[in-house]
């Protein structure tokens, strides 16, 4: 559910992310330095490295939820510090901790972050639910779900946001097949109609469109 | 302030509303996150009697400080779930990531956090300090007080929660950190009860609360974005 | 005046310029000890009525001043972290803490000797006691804080956001406690309009002990974080060189 | 026991020895561990001269009550972290599967949360007594009371947050179980030193916490035990 | 480190791990009736099943940490109610919390683990450590490590531990290549001495011995 003025502006020469010159050290070792790369509208791009190379830390340098680097991070040409409002509104982050509460049914957790972000109808978030394998699951308390369940419950949250680029960690751990391949679908759809993906994960993607890669091992 | 006509926009009042909804919603799924706080003041209070006298005179000319030293524990023990539960499954992060201004968000859910662990502890009130021979005439002026102060409580304490959210090692150190800070609310509510039976004037201890209210009010959340802020990183 | 700041700012330009001044201050502060002590031990007369504990005041009351000063101290560091992200201001905040804690409590500890004999007791809830007992509180909680988080940046960044919130309150503290005692007069309080009324004979060594508490005060804080500076940047090449300067 | 002979067995003693080392070092590691409960009590001390009144007299009489009061709280929500770490990063299911008595599993951790929170607060408590000039006669009472009562104060606590450790909800409905049943400690523990000053014996107080100490010391960690098996099902 | 005496006891015929006529049902839902296998010295044997089928469940179940079921499970032939101990001596299991604590350092949490089954020397912990690719990181408190990294300090478990039972749930999450590599091979090597494995994973299992597959789905 992209919403179309999106698609419009498709130029790929104006990058939407950029980083320029991002460096981070962790406890005396440091993790990257020096890195440079945009993300254009249409790009799909993962983000490689074994264990412990910073994949996890450089998504959330990105997404603004960790500050202790240096360097500069550009949505749509403009410094993410000067406006952050614009760019989260155009972001949609789910990291290691998938953000679900165990407490709340899937139904009512979706419909809290959307709200924070684009109102939905509940029609909508069944339909949700059910394109990620739920249907029947959303009146569920999260707690009763299994680990693969409550990831899924998280994606659900890709169909109901207009954000323009996705972060993703890792998404596909504890998914299985089916769920494996709902979500690769979902990320090619959204790149085709214009979006951005930014995500890590160990394991092979086979998607229709083409990949970017980004190597953080030396 | 958005340059992204295409994305639909929620505004923030509706924001709020929502992460209002939701924290009390999760607190009457939990039903226990009602009836604790309660329970605790109720308990805390009685212990008093057994520990330390059940002499009615002498209970009489204590009860006023043991009844605000009880809520005060009693709130402060409360805060604990406030940003704990989101931290640890991560709703935090799309908190902190979602485009409305994190002042509301933070007041939304400290506003739910009064609500269910304040407020019911000024409504039982009464019927401790009775328990304590309060005399009667004080009871309203210790509701009063209690409906002004509690809220700075949850408002401090939402500061120092926000600060140790990210660490491992959680309990006291909340306590340790807010404690000191709510005294003021604690000697101005106590002193305003016990002056009753004094006979003094009260429009100063209300004023003073109400003051320390507005203050809290309108700077505390900003502390408590910030510390969110940065206890995530 | 921002490229002085930025300058300042740097640990490096700190611990060089601190090296030049410190040993002047180092002989100040020895300077004024030995005389202060001197004077108010042996030539200040008897008081009247507490003998000669009350030469406890010439070290009570200095510490005592220097402990009022420590948060406020803490919260401008604190705020400098914040808003230039200053990592100089940082060190000297998280040195500051434990040596202003360690300074308040001797002021609470010198009191209750000095409180022993003047009023039978070594505690009592007096205004000024209390308040300066709840920022010892304070105090502490910062510390506990800054011990509890791992990571140097997070930690640098929470203290001070604590120390900013801690700082407003203090005065809220202290005018409550005030207030508060007002209600019921303790056993005995502290009256400063006395001293006041002493003659010149009295406060002239006096000042001489705030100068040389003063010194101790900024002699320490300034030693801690130059010790700060050299742990945090180990790694940096004039460290790197410094030590191995240390080494031939 | 084990017919499998092929497996190096560890005695349960170097399991139970490694067990208390384990936690007793994570407790050095966060340093403000082994601060908190002390801060913690001392505060909640010396919010009382702040809440109820500085009058020497007065405080006298209710301070048996109130430290042993304040030592009770400091030594329940200290209790907070006894399990809960270990059972969120699973942890604690090791324990569970280990091949070891849970008993004595139990019994190390409950031991090195005691000498972390307990014993400390015992140390602190005749300088706090002073404060709320408690009859000086009494503070060796006020000791050995609270020596023999906040063992028993933490192995009932273990059993509550036990049983709790499961729950997403936490803090007060810990002290909401555990409070009414450290009652009698209480009880007793103050009485013991209020009665001091009236110059009664104080062998029947002793007995009655010595017998609490044993009968707690042999049951509370089966109950524990029995209780964590519960919770992480 | 396998000890000797176990490979003696290899007659295939008497299965390590018995299930019988196992039933559970969580809320409403039944998730498997009347599930009968065995695990025999030597299986390496993959539970498989989409999300929410009962893997984890299955697994906690087996190792007697669920107890909300119906049926019977032997460990060589004896109920595994009446002697549990034995049981456990030589059951090792590691569940989607890998149980490492974070403040602890690498080799605290493996020297505590350790104590409580099999005696270690730090020599064997540096050399576990190794293996599982942590050479190094022995020393740094796991909380300053990366969720892979976590993951590996736990697998270290593996090698330091006598137990002839593996339960695995789901290991492979955060794993980088050579992580799986690794784990892939301790998994096979621990069957060749005559232990058995029981894992659960939604990934590619490519393992030199024969697998054997437990599917819940029906
Ligand atoms: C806010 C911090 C404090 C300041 C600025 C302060 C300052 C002073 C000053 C200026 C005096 C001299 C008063 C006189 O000569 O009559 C004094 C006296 C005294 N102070 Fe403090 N003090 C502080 C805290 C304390 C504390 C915490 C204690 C006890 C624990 C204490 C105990 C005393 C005692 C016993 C005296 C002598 C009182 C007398 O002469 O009647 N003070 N203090
Ligand atoms: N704590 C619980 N209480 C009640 N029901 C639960 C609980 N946990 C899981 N369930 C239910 O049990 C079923 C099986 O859960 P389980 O975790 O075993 O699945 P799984 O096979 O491990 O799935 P995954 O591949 O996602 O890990 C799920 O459908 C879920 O609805
Ligand atoms: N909280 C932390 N404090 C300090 N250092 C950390 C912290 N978390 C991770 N690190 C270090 O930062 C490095 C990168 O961690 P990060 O989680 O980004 O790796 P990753 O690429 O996500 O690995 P994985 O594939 O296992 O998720 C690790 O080597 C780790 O040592
Ligand atoms: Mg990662
Ligand atoms: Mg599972």
């Amino acid at each position: 559910m992209l919403s179309e003025p999106l698609t419009r502006s498709e130029n790929s020469l104006k990058p939407l992310l950029r980083a320029s010159a991002l460096f981070c050290e962790r406890d005396e070792r440091v993790l990257f330095s020096g890195l440079d790369f945009s993300v254009f509208a249409g790009d799909l791009m993962q983000v490689q490295g074994s264990n412990g190379s910073g994949k996890t830390t450089l998504l959330r340098i990105l997404c603004g939820l960790n500050t202790s680097y240096e360097g500069d991070i550009f949505w749509q040409e403009q410094d993410i510090d000067e406006d952050r409002e614009t760019f989260q509104a155009s972001l949609l982050y789910i990291g290691h901790r998938v953000g679900v509460n165990k407490i709340l049914t899937a139904r009512e957790n979706l419909r809290w972050s959307s709200a924070l972000h684009a109102p939905v109808t509940d029609a909508g978030i069944d339909a949700a639910l059910a394109e990620v394998g739920l249907a029947g699951y959303a009146d569920i308390a999260c707690r009763n779900m299994s680990a693969g369940q409550q990831q899924r419950v998280s994606l659900a949250r890709l169909l109901l946001s207009p954000a323009r680029l996705w972060v993703l960690d890792e998404p596909f751990t504890t998914l299985d097949v089916s769920g494996v391949k709902v979500l690769e679908t979902l990320m090619a759809e959204h790149v085709g109609k214009g979006g951005a993906v930014l995500v890590t994960t160990h394991h092979q993607l086979n998607v229709p469109c083409e990949l970017r890669r980004l190597n953080l091992d030396k | 302030m958005n340059d992204n006509p295409g994305i639909p926009q929620v505004s923030t009042f509706s924001a709020f509303r929502a992460t209002l909804r939701r924290d009390l919603l999760i607190a009457l799924k939990r039903r226990n996150d009602l009836l604790n706080p309660l329970m605790f003041f109720l308990i805390v209070v009685s212990l008093f009697p057994l520990g330390v006298s059940s002499d009615p005179v002498e209970l009489t000319r204590i009860s006023a400080g043991i009844v605000w030293v009880s809520a005060l524990l009693a709130s402060m023990l409360s805060l604990d779930n406030l940003y704990r539960a989101d931290y640890e499954d991560g709703s935090l992060e799309q908190l902190l990531l979602s485009p409305q201004p994190l002042y509301f968000m933070v007041l939304a859910k400290n506003i739910s956090h009064w609500l269910i662990s304040g407020l019911p502890v000024v409504l039982l009130s009464p019927l401790l300090a009775y328990m304590l021979y309060l005399p009667s005439d004080a009871y309203w002026t210790l509701v009063f007080t209690l409906l002004l102060g509690t809220p700075v409580l949850s408002l401090f304490g939402s500061i120092g929660v926000a600060l140790t959210v990210g660490l491992g090692s959680r309990g006291l150190i909340l306590a340790v950190i807010v404690l000191p800070l709510t005294v003021p609310v604690l000697i101005i509510g106590a002193k305003a009860v016990a002056d009753v039976s004094l006979g003094l004037s009260l429009d100063m201890h209300y004023a003073l609360l109400g003051a320390m209210l507005a203050l809290s009010l309108s700077l505390a959340p900003l502390a408590s974005a910030a510390a969110l802020r940065i206890s995530v990183n | 005046m921002w490229l002085w700041f930025s300058k300042l700012g740097s640990p490096k330009w700190f611990y060089e310029l601190s090296s030049k001044w410190l040993p002047w201050l180092v002989v100040a502060m020895t300077v004024l000890l030995t005389v202060g002590i001197v004077w108010a031990l042996l030539f200040v007369p008897e008081d009247y009525q507490q003998g000669f504990t009350n030469r406890i005041f010439y070290v009570h009351v200095p510490v005592a001043s220097i402990s009022l000063a420590v948060f406020p101290l803490m919260a401008v560091a604190g705020i400098i972290t914040l808003v230039w992200k200053m990592k100089l201001a940082d060190m000297v905040a998280k040195c500051a803490a434990p040596i202003g804690a360690w300074f308040t409590a001797f002021a609470l500890i010198s009191g209750a000797v000095w409180g022993q004999p003047t009023w039978g007791t070594w505690w009592v809830w007096d205004a000024r006691l209390t308040s300066m007992l709840l920022q010892f509180f304070l105090l502490i909680g910062v510390i506990a804080l800054r011990s509890a988080i791992e990571s140097t940046d997070s930690a640098a960044k929470a203290c001070a956001l604590l120390s900013i919130v801690g700082a407003i309150n203090v005065p809220i503290i202290k005018y409550s406690v005030e207030w508060w005692n007002t209600l019921h007069q303790p056993a005995s309080d502290l009256t400063l309009n006395e001293s006041g009324a002493n003659g010149p004979e009295i406060w002239v060594p006096l000042l001489i002990m705030m100068g040389a508490v003063y010194c101790f005060f900024v002699v320490s804080l300034v030693l801690a974080t130059r010790n700060e500076i050299l742990q945090r940047e180990r790694r940096s090449q004039w460290v790197v060189d410094l030590i191995a300067k240390a080494r031939v």
